[in-house]
């Protein structure tokens, strides 16, 4: 029988002639071999010595970026928008099935917008095969690098989207190519599905609560600004030009807020931050820090008032430092009031 | 010393005796064996006591090591082991022969012995050379040459015995065969069978 | 002359050396086998009519979970099928990942099949060891391509899911420098050693003709002496462009088989520096932009096979015009090598068993189904 | 260890008890001593064992517990300690309960016969060696109670598999070793030790060789031939790979031991690890001199012992110590070769580990007896004995034209008994083919 | 390396062995739909053969065009038009394309002589399509349930299968 581009090799079958131990000798020395070049690490894919063991919690394999999990929901760090418009893709495509979305609906008007209120996934029936973030028109579902999951319970691990959502900047972190390829798209995108979107809908879980407290922050100082006629440089909420979407949501969402529940006395947050940033990214950080400092500070302690001094030239950047270490401190408040 | 001696001599003569009542009194066939062996381990104690040492270690290495194993694997591979009646009708026969027997090896001993010999004192009387190796291949060249003979052939004899009766022929003890021997097997078949037909046609051509 | 009683023994469901949970009711005489009866199913989850509820699309994770060794080569298989039912071209920087993956995994399935089997004739895991260092170090480029080390769910119909990344390649060169000296000491662990020879020479030998009647494939088919490999056979994907050798044995037997595996991974390592040749470098060809995922195929029916590891992988789709197939068959390789399991068994003892169970490789994922 | 006692009691308080008391409370010391021992040997050596098979593997070995994983022996076995005991039901309790027993005891007996270092050995039995494998020979008992009672397939069959292996390697075994007790003329373990004196030679053998402590068997045809016997005896008795057919785990799951858990399982792997020690510790000791070494008989010499009771103790110190040394680091390198063999090699058949004992590890052991003989002749014999020609031979010639022959005929036999073990296996080629062509007319 | 086509196939089966190619009337692949386009009905260029001589075929197609290797059988249940279809694939030795044989039987009485006693290799192919469909082989060595457990009661793959519950659908409780 002819084959083409190759020959049939019938395999060789014959042994040496002296084989009175000869291969069990030789068998022990490829042991040997190893034994011998065991005392030192398998570095790279060309050795065949060595230990390979990697020792597992203390030490880590790198994970490749395209490394896949299970799916996590992305939302704006800046603006704390979900990119996810609710469109059921991803619900569709999942081979287990264990998206489920619901979609949002305007509270005034009774249609959907493009935004989930509610998003579950089962991680525990998951099978990680990332169809839902190939499919992804909008770029918001993406499969994590967190693979420790484990928990006493199947119910737990009921995802929902509280605590699905993860920031912009996390998936960049974990995945920077992956998300460059993608990024101008998404975020022309999310610019798009947020005009659509009236309120808090469409806002990541986790941040709902914060937004909320500093939008009547900005409206109260918004409202005090004209009455006191002082010109307050550094006061975020000024009335500006322009303003962004957001702040007309805020404005919006304030003005309801109070006609709503004027009982409630919006919490007494204040920005408690200390920075003189040079830029945006630079401020984003501090925020954090802040807000971290602020989380450990002590879950007993009041929110801490600190004026702020804002240089006008990144009052963007500051007033997100702002919100942020302003919840935090809110969130830490509450903590100490629950305890 | 002595004491200690006599103290150890009761436990293993209680051992023993219990060991061996419970080999015949007990159902299951197995247990019996064991009690056996329990049996077995206690007079090489005993002969251990006396100073004994190549006995006993003898008697661990040929009854316990290998008898009594060679029973246990007699007694698992041929039957069930729980006994179904503990006495037969003839019972009394057997007590009554035994206790002959008994009473046949006790007796000269009874009668025979000289029970005021003076115990031996010193060392000389200890007999430590007896275990000696070199004594022993001695014994069985010189003085024992013809039982050790004798005990030699009968052992040979057991042992090619043993193999005529474990031995078949190969043809014989071959049931199963593989797949590429029945494969083998089924064309050689094919082609003595169309041998035979070619062979046959051709006669006929032939004729 | 001695009568000896024939026992039954159950090996399995759980056992240690039954590769999963699979049940062999032995009949010995001895410790001869006078019959083996396999008995599975304890692993099974009627995937076709799973398949059956899901769309094209959907199928291919579950493709994964068939055969959870060679994830990329099922792949494979059910990407040609659904091709080859639609009409759909695959660029030709995509085939050769195809082929890349494909290669990769047969090294990978037979290290690891070689070390199960002779972990399976009472070697205390060295060789396994070995064969497991070289498939975890494939099997971290499977994860830097496709994002999942075992279940790739990397292929898609027109392609593949990504391109490969930037550092694929140089780590890649890097294991094929290893590989020889890896292939050449798992044959002097094996191919001298006396007590294998013992093991595995003249056991569970499978003649030649009958290996042909028995329906086995793959490595089991060739160790018996047929030079039938699906690549050359009918060539697929692009294998028509590689040059490389289909090793055979003489005999049939347990020895024959390891010989043919482990040339089968050099002449594999052979085509993956012929693919590292001739990759097309072009850019954005890992898939076929035409190609949509959520296929509408025209109601037909197809048959398409690959050469997996363990032998021959079909997929037979019918379909009705819609999303989903009407009928999804998997004929695995596993499953069909098992039939000559009972009778390739008889005569032998009962330690031989787990030995020929070894050398058929099998992995219950695909026989249960 | 008596004197010692006595010192102490009848000497230093003046108590005065009778002597039997004192050798009770000796022997209760010693035994005392041997039951710490034992059980401290079968850890380390289960974390030894680990940690070498897993470097040969290009791994790590467990190394959590402890600097090093030391401690995870222990961590093992609280793990045993806690787990629950499961007797099967159809198993018969009593039996079941007492196998275990009966294979741990004969492994801690078989300690009392082995020599530590000079002067260290608990009872110098006069027939030391034969009680060594007299007892061994009895843990097959506790293989066959474990087995039966089971009741269960795999641990008869596995009960079954490993009495016949014992039984059937302890002949080669005894046999490697009786050549080498007609060389030394006696059964003794210390006998066979002090003969080992010298260098590269006995000194009993050649008088005037300087006493290094080296002159192990394991130099001599007829020891080395002992030597590999016997370690590959040791290795099928101590159900080591690739004889570890009992317990094939791929085969029949665990052998005997399937049905046990718990503790029950513990003693069994303690026994099984206590008597590979003791297996390393013998073949150390009767071929490799045990704790003979370079220094240590001198030392010895210098301390306190019934020859010369003018010594200085400092030297019983030092050459126990270095005694033990030796012998421990000669012990635990056989057991690094056991590891390595079961790092290297498949197992074998049942069948054929019965065919490669008894049809050519037997004859083999045999004609290496018979090559001792010859050597003794060579080396001892004179005038009397019949031996002429030897007669005003020096003793290194004499010595020297021993080995000479001994190799020789140990060369041939193995060279002739591996021809014809590889002859054996085509025999049955042929004669399964003669089977076919009988069947041929049958069928 | 051979190249036959199923069409090349059908004239050698008509031409050795008359009577035995059936027409391979199409088939329907869905009920027809209440509204809508029904989809077009599934045809095959296969050769259809009758289902009580698939032997003659199958050994026709072994022995005369040496198409040795049984691959797959395959059974299709097209409940709309009541039949199961089997799908005998078989493979030259030395390489080349595939042909198949085709057989519908009736799905009341589903019964076909079976390929084991002439390819062992067709033994575990004829016991999954009992298991899963039901199909009695005739002539079966060892005709038992291979995945499912013996006591089980219905054939899963058929279509008429509940995907949910345990009862066929239209079976009253």
């Amino acid at each position: 029988m002819d084959i083409p581009r190759g020959n049939i090799i019938v395999m060789d079958r014959r042994r040496g002639k002296l084989r009175v131990g000869q291969g069990l000798i030789q068998g022990l020395k490829v042991v040997w071999d190893h034994w011998a070049g065991s005392f030192h690490k398998n570095e790279n894919f060309s050795q065949i010595h060595g230990t390979f063991t990697v020792e597992y919690p203390d030490e880590r394999l790198p994970l490749p970026q395209t490394y896949r999990n299970m799916p996590v929901l992305l939302y704006d760090d800046e603006s704390g928008h979900e990119l996810c418009t609710g469109c059921y893709q991803c619900q569709r495509i999942c081979p287990p099935q264990v998206i489920h979305i619901t979609q949002a609906k305007d509270p005034v008007t009774g249609k959907m917008v493009p935004a989930a209120t509610e998003f579950i996934i089962e991680y525990d029936a998951c099978m990680s095969c990332g169809f839902c973030a190939e499919v992804c028109p909008f770029d918001s579902i993406k499969m994590d690098h967190v693979y420790e999951l484990s928990t006493a319970d199947r119910v737990s691990l009921t995802m929902r989207k509280a605590q699905l959502n993860r920031p912009i900047s996390y998936y960049a972190s974990i995945a920077p190519d992956l998300w460059a390829e993608v990024q101008a798209g998404a975020m022309k995108k999310l610019q798009g599905s947020i005009k659509r979107r009236p309120d808090v809908i469409g806002l990541a879980a986790v941040l709902t609560e914060k937004i909320k407290a500093r939008r009547l922050e900005l409206a109260a100082a918004a409202a005090a600004a004209p009455a006191a006629a002082a010109p307050a440089p550094a006061a975020p909420a000024a009335p500006a030009a322009k303003l962004t979407p957001e702040e007309k949501a805020a404005k919006l969402a304030a003005m309801k807020a109070t006609n709503a529940n004027k009982g409630v006395a919006a919490p007494p947050a204040k920005a408690p931050v200390e920075l003189s940033p040079a830029d945006a990214k630079a401020a984003k950080l501090a925020a954090i820090k802040a807000a971290n400092a602020a989380k450990q500070a002590g879950a007993a302690a009041p929110p801490a008032e600190v004026p702020a001094e804002l240089p006008p030239t990144d009052a963007k950047a500051a007033k997100l430092a702002a919100i942020k270490a302003a919840n935090a401190a809110k969130k830490a408040a509450e903590q100490g009031n629950s305890e | 010393m002595d004491l200690l001696i006599q103290i150890i001599f009761g436990l293993l003569s209680a051992l023993i005796i219990g060991a061996a009542m419970m080999v015949v009194t007990v159902r299951n066939v197995i247990h019996a064996a064991l009690w056996l062996i329990a049996s077995f381990f206690g007079v090489a104690a005993l002969y251990l006591t006396l100073e004994a040492e190549f006995i006993a270690v003898v008697q661990v290495l040929v009854y316990v090591g290998a008898i009594s194993i060679l029973v246990l694997f007699a007694i698992m591979l041929t039957r069930s082991s729980e006994g179904e009646r503990l006495l037969t009708q003839h019972w009394w026969a057997a007590a009554i022969i035994s206790l002959g027997l008994f009473g046949a090896v006790l007796l000269p001993t009874l009668v025979g012995h000289h029970w005021n010999l003076p115990l031996p004192t010193g060392p000389a009387g200890t007999p430590e050379s007896l275990a000696g190796v070199e004594e022993l291949g001695r014994g069985f060249v010189n003085e024992f040459l013809i039982q050790f003979e004798v005990a030699g052939i009968l052992l040979t004899v057991a042992l090619i015995g043993a193999i005529v009766i474990a031995f078949e022929e190969r043809s014989r003890r071959r049931r199963v065969l593989t797949l590429s021997e029945e494969h083998i097997l089924r064309q050689r078949q094919q082609a003595t069978a169309t041998a035979a037909q070619a062979a046959l046609v051709t006669a006929d051509a032939a004729d | 002359m001695l009568k000896t009683e024939e026992l039954q023994i159950n090996i399995g469901p759980q056992h240690p050396s039954t590769h999963g949970v699979f049940r062999m009711l032995v009949t010995v005489d001895g410790e001869t086998i006078t019959d083996l009866k396999p008995v599975f199913g304890y692993l099974h989850r009627n995937h076709e009519q799973l398949a059956e509820m899901n769309t094209y699309q959907q199928n291919m994770p579950y493709t994964d979970r068939l055969d959870y060794f060679n994830a990329m080569a099922n792949n494979h298989a059910y990407a040609i099928a659904v091709e080859k039912l639609v009409g759909i071209e695959v660029p030709e920087r995509a085939e050769y990942i195809r082929v890349l993956m494909v290669e990769l995994t047969r090294i990978l399935n037979h290290a690891g099949a070689l070390g199960f089997l002779i972990n399976d004739m009472g070697a205390w895991q060295t060789q396994l060891a070995f064969g497991m260092r070289e498939r975890e170090k494939i099997l971290d480029l499977f994860e830097s391509a496709s994002g999942a080390r075992l279940m790739c769910n990397y292929f898609r119909f027109g392609g593949v899911a990504r391109d490969l990344p930037a550092d694929f390649m140089p780590r890649l060169k890097d294991l094929l420098l290893a590989m020889p000296g890896f292939v050449d000491e798992m044959e002097r662990l094996l191919r001298e050693n006396e007590i294998l020879l013992q093991r595995s020479e003249g056991i569970g030998i499978l003649p030649q003709e009958l290996a042909l009647a028995y329906s086995v494939t793959g490595p089991v088919l060739r160790g018996s002496g047929v030079a039938y490999d699906i690549r050359k056979a009918e060539p697929y994907s692009i294998y028509d462009r590689f040059d490389f050798d289909v090793p055979v044995g003489s005999v049939g037997d347990v020895y024959d088989r390891i010989l043919v595996r482990i040339e089968e991974m050099r002449q594999s390592k052979r085509i993956i520096e012929q693919i590292i040749e001739q990759l097309p470098d072009a850019q954005g060809g890992y898939m076929n932009p035409k190609a949509r995922q959520n296929v509408r195929p025209p109601v037909g029916d197809v048959y398409a096979r690959v050469e997996t590891p363990k032998g021959e992988l079909g997929f037979y789709l019918v379909s009705d015009g819609s999303t989903k197939p009407y009928r999804y068959k998997v004929r695995a390789p596993s499953f069909i090598n098992l039939t000559p399991l009972g009778d390739m068994c008889r005569g032998y003892k009962v330690a031989d068993v787990v030995v020929i169970l070894g050398s058929i490789d099998i992995v219950m994922g695909e026989v249960d189904r | 260890m008596q004197d010692v006692v006595n010192q102490v009691i009848n000497t230093t308080f003046g108590w005065n008890w009778p002597s039997w008391a004192i050798a009770l409370i000796g022997y209760l010391i010693v035994a005392v001593i041997l039951f710490a021992i034992a059980p401290f040997q079968m850890l380390f050596l289960t974390l030894y064992e680990r940690r070498a098979i897993a470097r040969m593997q290009d791994r790590v070995g467990p190394n959590r517990v402890g600097p090093e994983g030391i401690f995870q022996p222990l961590a093992d076995g609280v793990k045993i300690f806690t787990k629950e005991d499961i007797v099967p039901d159809a198993a018969d309790h009593w039996v079941h309960f007492i196998a275990p027993c009966v294979v741990v005891a004969p492994t801690m007996f078989m300690f009392v016969v082995l020599p530590w270092g000079p002067g260290m050995v608990p009872v110098d039995l006069n027939i030391g060696l034969l009680f060594f494998f007299a007892i061994s020979s009895v843990s097959a008992v506790g293989l066959l109670m474990a087995g039966w009672a089971s009741s269960n397939k795999f641990a008869l069959i596995g009960a079954m598999r490993a009495v016949a292996q014992m039984v059937s390697y302890e002949i080669p075994a005894v046999i490697s070793l009786l050549a080498l007790v007609l060389i030394t003329g006696s059964l003794s373990i210390v006998d066979m030790i002090s003969y080992q004196g010298g260098l590269f030679i006995s000194s009993r053998d050649v008088a005037s060789v300087p006493d290094w402590g080296l002159g192990w068997f394991i130099f001599t045809p007829v020891g080395f031939l002992a030597f590999v016997a016997f370690f590959i005896a040791a290795l099928a008795e101590g159900e080591r790979t690739p004889f570890d057919i009992p317990e094939a785990d791929s085969e029949i799951v665990a052998g005997y031991m399937t049905e046990y858990s718990g503790m029950k399982f513990g003693l069994f792997y303690l026994a099984q690890y206590v008597l590979n020690f003791l297996l390393c510790a013998i073949t150390s000791v009767i071929f490799f001199g045990g704790w003979q070494g370079p220094g240590v008989g001198w030392l010895y010499a210098q301390a306190i012992t019934p020859v010369n009771p003018q010594g200085g103790w400092v030297f019983n110190v030092l050459a126990g110590v270095l005694g033990v040394v030796y012998f421990l680091s000669k012990t635990y390198f056989f057991f690094f070769v056991m590891v390595w063999i079961r790092g290297a090699f498949a197992r074998l058949r049942i069948d054929q580990l019965m065919d490669f004992g008894w049809k050519f590890l037997i004859p083999l052991t045999l004609v290496n007896v018979i090559s001792a003989a010859v050597w003794v002749a060579l080396t001892k014999w004179g005038a009397a004995d019949g031996l002429a020609f030897v007669e005003g031979w020096s003793p290194l010639v004499r010595w020297a034209v021993a080995f000479v022959v001994t190799l020789a005929m140990n060369l041939g036999a193995y060279l002739y008994l591996a021809r014809i073990f590889a002859h054996s296996q085509a025999e049955r080629e042929r004669l399964d083919d003669e089977v076919l062509e009988s069947l041929i007319n049958v069928v | 390396m051979p190249n036959l086509r199923a069409e090349d196939l059908r004239a050698l089966l008509g031409r050795d062995l008359p009577g035995l190619l059936q027409e391979a009337y199409p088939l329907h692949l869905a009920p027809p739909p209440a509204h809508g386009h029904a989809p077009p009905p599934f045809t095959t260029a296969d050769a259809l053969v009758d289902a009580d001589r698939i032997i003659e075929a199958a050994l026709y197609l072994r022995d005369t065009l040496g198409y040795a290797f049984l691959s797959d059988i395959c059974v299709v249940d097209y409940l709309a038009d009541g039949v199961f279809e089997l799908v005998y694939r078989f493979y030259h030795v030395e390489g080349g394309p595939s042909l198949a044989l085709k057989a519908r039987v009736p799905r009341e009485s589903p019964q076909v002589p079976s390929l084991t006693p002439h390819w062992p290799g067709a033994n575990f192919h004829e016991r999954e399509a009992f298991d899963l469909y039901g199909i009695t082989f005739v002539g079966h060595p060892f005709l038992r349930r291979i995945y499912m457990w013996d006591e089980f009661e219905g054939f899963p793959m058929r279509r008429d299968f509940p995907k949910q519950g345990d009862k066929y659908i239209g079976e009253e409780e």
